[in-house]
């Protein structure tokens, strides 16, 4: 395993992997995107309640799942950047911020465009929109942190270390928001409790589900290589990649 | 078809969350596709340079 | 050999800081300062009405002392950083996580403590009835503590950068959420006579897992800032 | 100082901005040895000693002190080694006595406070705050700091810089007697050092 790990890690070797398997990874994005929209647009029944407006859920819970499932990936591989010095999970730690970054924002949006039509108010602070906007200010102090440190190394453990951190204090977060919101909401059902799910609207749910996880290697798998090249630059492996610019 | 579109009423609220959210992936695959070009051919001239 | 016991190097870190600091006591003031001008703000902005004031008092003290101790936290390792005794106190056999915890101690005594002598006082503004206000002390006294010990990771991280200050603050404050609305709720609950132990409970814990967990990643990250 | 010392760094290297410093350096270094580090400015100097001291990183390489790996010792390396770099580590607002009880409280004492700044010169000092003494004074308390504690390895970046030619002499006087207890002195200097040749050993950085 390390062996794989330590071949995987070679900057080259790396590099014209991603590069083979990036088409392949878009035409799956793209044949599991169709299928799950189309499920999730037109096969999956109107919530009884909700009417067509449910429809959201098929992007704004596959994206609020996406926010913290890469927060998780983020502190893990910064973990163990930090403590094998694997330069390669550096990278991935900090090319997944702004992913991650981008799908909590695209939970907040939707959930908020979600909320306006079931409630007249564009916000509501409900305990899961509540920790998806904290988990939002998390990301954004790991991408402002990155920024403001020059040495693409340090940032990154620095990075690592602030990850490590959030990771630690998100069920915190979220059991407090929760308790919050349930002492000053009374005790309905959370207003975001998932629709009763019907079979045909669930495939469809987890469908997009994983094709947002597919997306999210593609974005990921694209920004390595750019930090790659951005460290590699005085290395002579890529002198046959410049060939071909 | 416009049944289709009209989405019960929530017309507005539906296409415009599913507009967002492919903007923002699409923005999230191109930036960095389109960096990596330009990366390249920076990098290509500056080689250049220190050859000459 | 009289190496000096680790308890001892703790006390010594924790009396140099207060001394540093009584050095320059009038400084101590601003923090206060900033907290009682916070907290005087609200009434001038929401109105006199007593009780809306009352209402929002545990929230509106509970973020004037959050932002306060934000403002101190910088100094914790700004000048150790800047004069070299930072890396002095790293090139020691104690483990650096032990000395960070001593500075904290150091940094909540001048800045956190400060902040509970002077809350009675600005209670009365709001004109919370005193019972109250002793819930109040107490979340303080559980809270500030973790606040200077979350605090101390984000000042390690940005200690080596020039423009850290706003940066501080945005690492920071999503992590200062639960103590937050644990400590508003209790003084709230307490204004209306609800039992308040639970919340007591989880500010407690909360304080316990600060102390236990947050001088490792405070120590990686100065060593950090300083490789 | 019973157990023979011995310094060792094996293929040591060091890349800052891109920019590889130093690499594959070896060297040893037994007690009772001074090592000078040579080289023009910007040559890595004061990366190499930061590495030596664990403050920072190397990019590649390994240390040893008497035979372990230092990355194992932490914090039994620490007890023998000090450092004094470009900062003197020094609090402007304590007095020169305070100054030096804190560093003796976070290692062994070894020379009592009075007699350490006595040998420096600076006797009588004791209760003057650090931010009314020159740059030469700071230097000298600097040196003071190293001989009342007891440190087998010291590490000085520039230790003669704001120094007059009286002070460097007796300076180098203290890493002559150190060295011949036994101990090991790594540093970098500008000019030449008056330390009789035997006992020094140079390695030289390129740019």
């Amino acid at each position: 395993m390390m062996k794989f790990l330590h071949k995987f890690s070679s900057p080259p070797y790396f590099y014209s992997i991603s590069g083979r398997m990036l088409p392949w990874l878009t035409a799956l994005f793209l044949v599991l995107l169709a299928y799950g929209l189309y499920g999730g647009l037109v096969t999956a029944p109107a919530d009884y309640q909700q009417g067509d407006s449910f429809r959201i859920i098929y992007v704004h819970v596959p994206a609020a799942w996406m926010s913290m499932f890469i927060y998780m990936v983020m502190a893990v591989s910064g973990g163990i950047g930090l403590i094998w010095r694997i330069k390669l999970a550096e990278i991935v730690s900090i090319s997944s911020a702004p992913i991650g970054a981008s799908f909590t924002l695209l939970a907040l949006v939707t959930g908020s465009l979600w909320g306006k039509p079931m409630w007249g108010t564009w916000w509501v602070w409900d305990a899961r929109l509540t920790s998806e906007l904290i988990l939002f200010f998390l990301y954004l102090g790991v991408i402002g942190l990155y920024n403001a440190i020059e040495d693409n190394r340090t940032a990154s453990r620095a990075v690592a270390i602030l990850a490590l951190v959030g990771v630690v204090n998100i069920p915190i977060i979220h059991y407090s928001v929760e308790w919050w919101s349930s002492l000053h909401q009374g005790p309905t059902v959370t207003k975001f409790a998932k629709p009763s799910i019907h079979i045909d609207m669930l495939i469809p749910l987890l469908v997009m589900a994983v094709a947002f996880k597919i997306y999210y290697a593609i974005a990921l798998l694209l920004r390595c290589r750019n930090e790659l090249v951005q460290r590699e630059q005085g290395s002579r492996w890529l002198d046959e990649v410049l060939e071909k610019v | 078809m416009s049944e289709f579109l009209h989405m019960g009423g929530y017309a507005l609220y539906v296409w415009s969350s599913y507009g967002i959210a492919f903007l923002i992936m699409l923005f999230g695959i191109f930036k960095p596709l389109i960096l990596h070009k330009q990366q390249l051919r920076e990098l290509k001239l500056k080689r250049q340079r220190e050859k000459r | 050999m009289t190496s000096h016991s680790l308890f001892s190097a703790f006390l010594s870190v924790v009396r140099r800081d207060l001394l540093l600091a009584y050095r320059h006591r009038s400084e101590l003031v601003n923090p206060l300062a900033f907290f009682v001008m916070v907290v005087s703000m609200f009434p001038l902005a929401v109105g006199a009405d007593v009780e809306l004031l009352r209402r929002i008092a545990p929230g509106v003290i509970w973020v004037a002392a959050l932002l306060a101790s934000l403002l101190s936290m910088d100094a914790i390792f700004r000048s150790d950083f800047e004069d070299g005794s930072l890396e002095l106190m790293v090139m020691t056999p104690h483990p650096l996580s032990v000395l960070v915890l001593a500075k904290v101690v150091a940094h909540w005594l001048l800045s956190g403590m400060p902040l509970l002598l002077i809350t009675p006082l600005l209670a009365l503004m709001f004109d919370i009835d005193v019972d109250v206000i002793w819930v109040l002390l107490l979340t303080l006294l559980l809270g500030t503590p973790v606040l200077s010990l979350i605090g101390a990771i984000a000042v390690a991280l940005t200690v080596g950068l020039r423009k850290g200050g706003v940066l501080l603050a945005i690492l920071v404050l999503p992590l200062y959420v639960p103590v937050l609305i644990f400590a508003s709720a209790a003084v709230d609950s307490a204004a209306s006579g609800l039992p308040i132990s639970g919340q007591l409970y989880m500010m407690s814990a909360i304080l316990f897992l600060a102390i236990t967990l947050t001088p490792w990643p405070t120590a990686a990250a100065l060593k950090m800032s300083l490789g | 100082m019973n157990t023979p010392l011995f310094f060792e760094a094996r293929q040591l290297a060091c890349i800052r901005d891109d920019r590889v410093l130093f690499s594959g350096l070896d060297f040893e270094v037994n007690g009772g040895q001074v090592l000078l580090i040579e080289g023009p400015n910007g040559s890595g100097k004061t990366s190499l000693l930061r590495i030596l001291t664990g403050l920072r990183n190397p990019d590649d390489g390994e240390l040893f002190w008497c035979g372990s790996a230092v990355s194992e010792l932490e914090a039994a390396f620490y007890q023998d080694v000090a450092y004094v770099g470009h900062m003197n580590g020094m609090k402007d607002d304590l007095s020169v006595e305070e100054n030096l009880k804190f560093a003796q409280a976070l290692a062994i004492a070894a020379l009592g406070i009075d007699d350490s700044l006595r040998k420096v010169g600076l006797d009588g000092y004791q209760t003057t705050s650090i931010r009314f003494l020159s740059a030469g004074q700071r230097r000298r308390l600097a040196l003071a700091r190293l001989l009342c504690t007891r440190k087998h390895l010291w590490i000085l970046d520039e230790p003669f810089t704001s120094l007059d030619k009286a002070s460097i002499k007796m300076f180098e006087n203290y890493i002559e007697d150190h060295v011949a207890e036994g101990g090991i002195v790594i540093m970098t200097s500008h000019h030449d050092t008056g330390l009789p040749s035997k006992i020094v050993k140079k390695i030289e950085l390129q740019s």
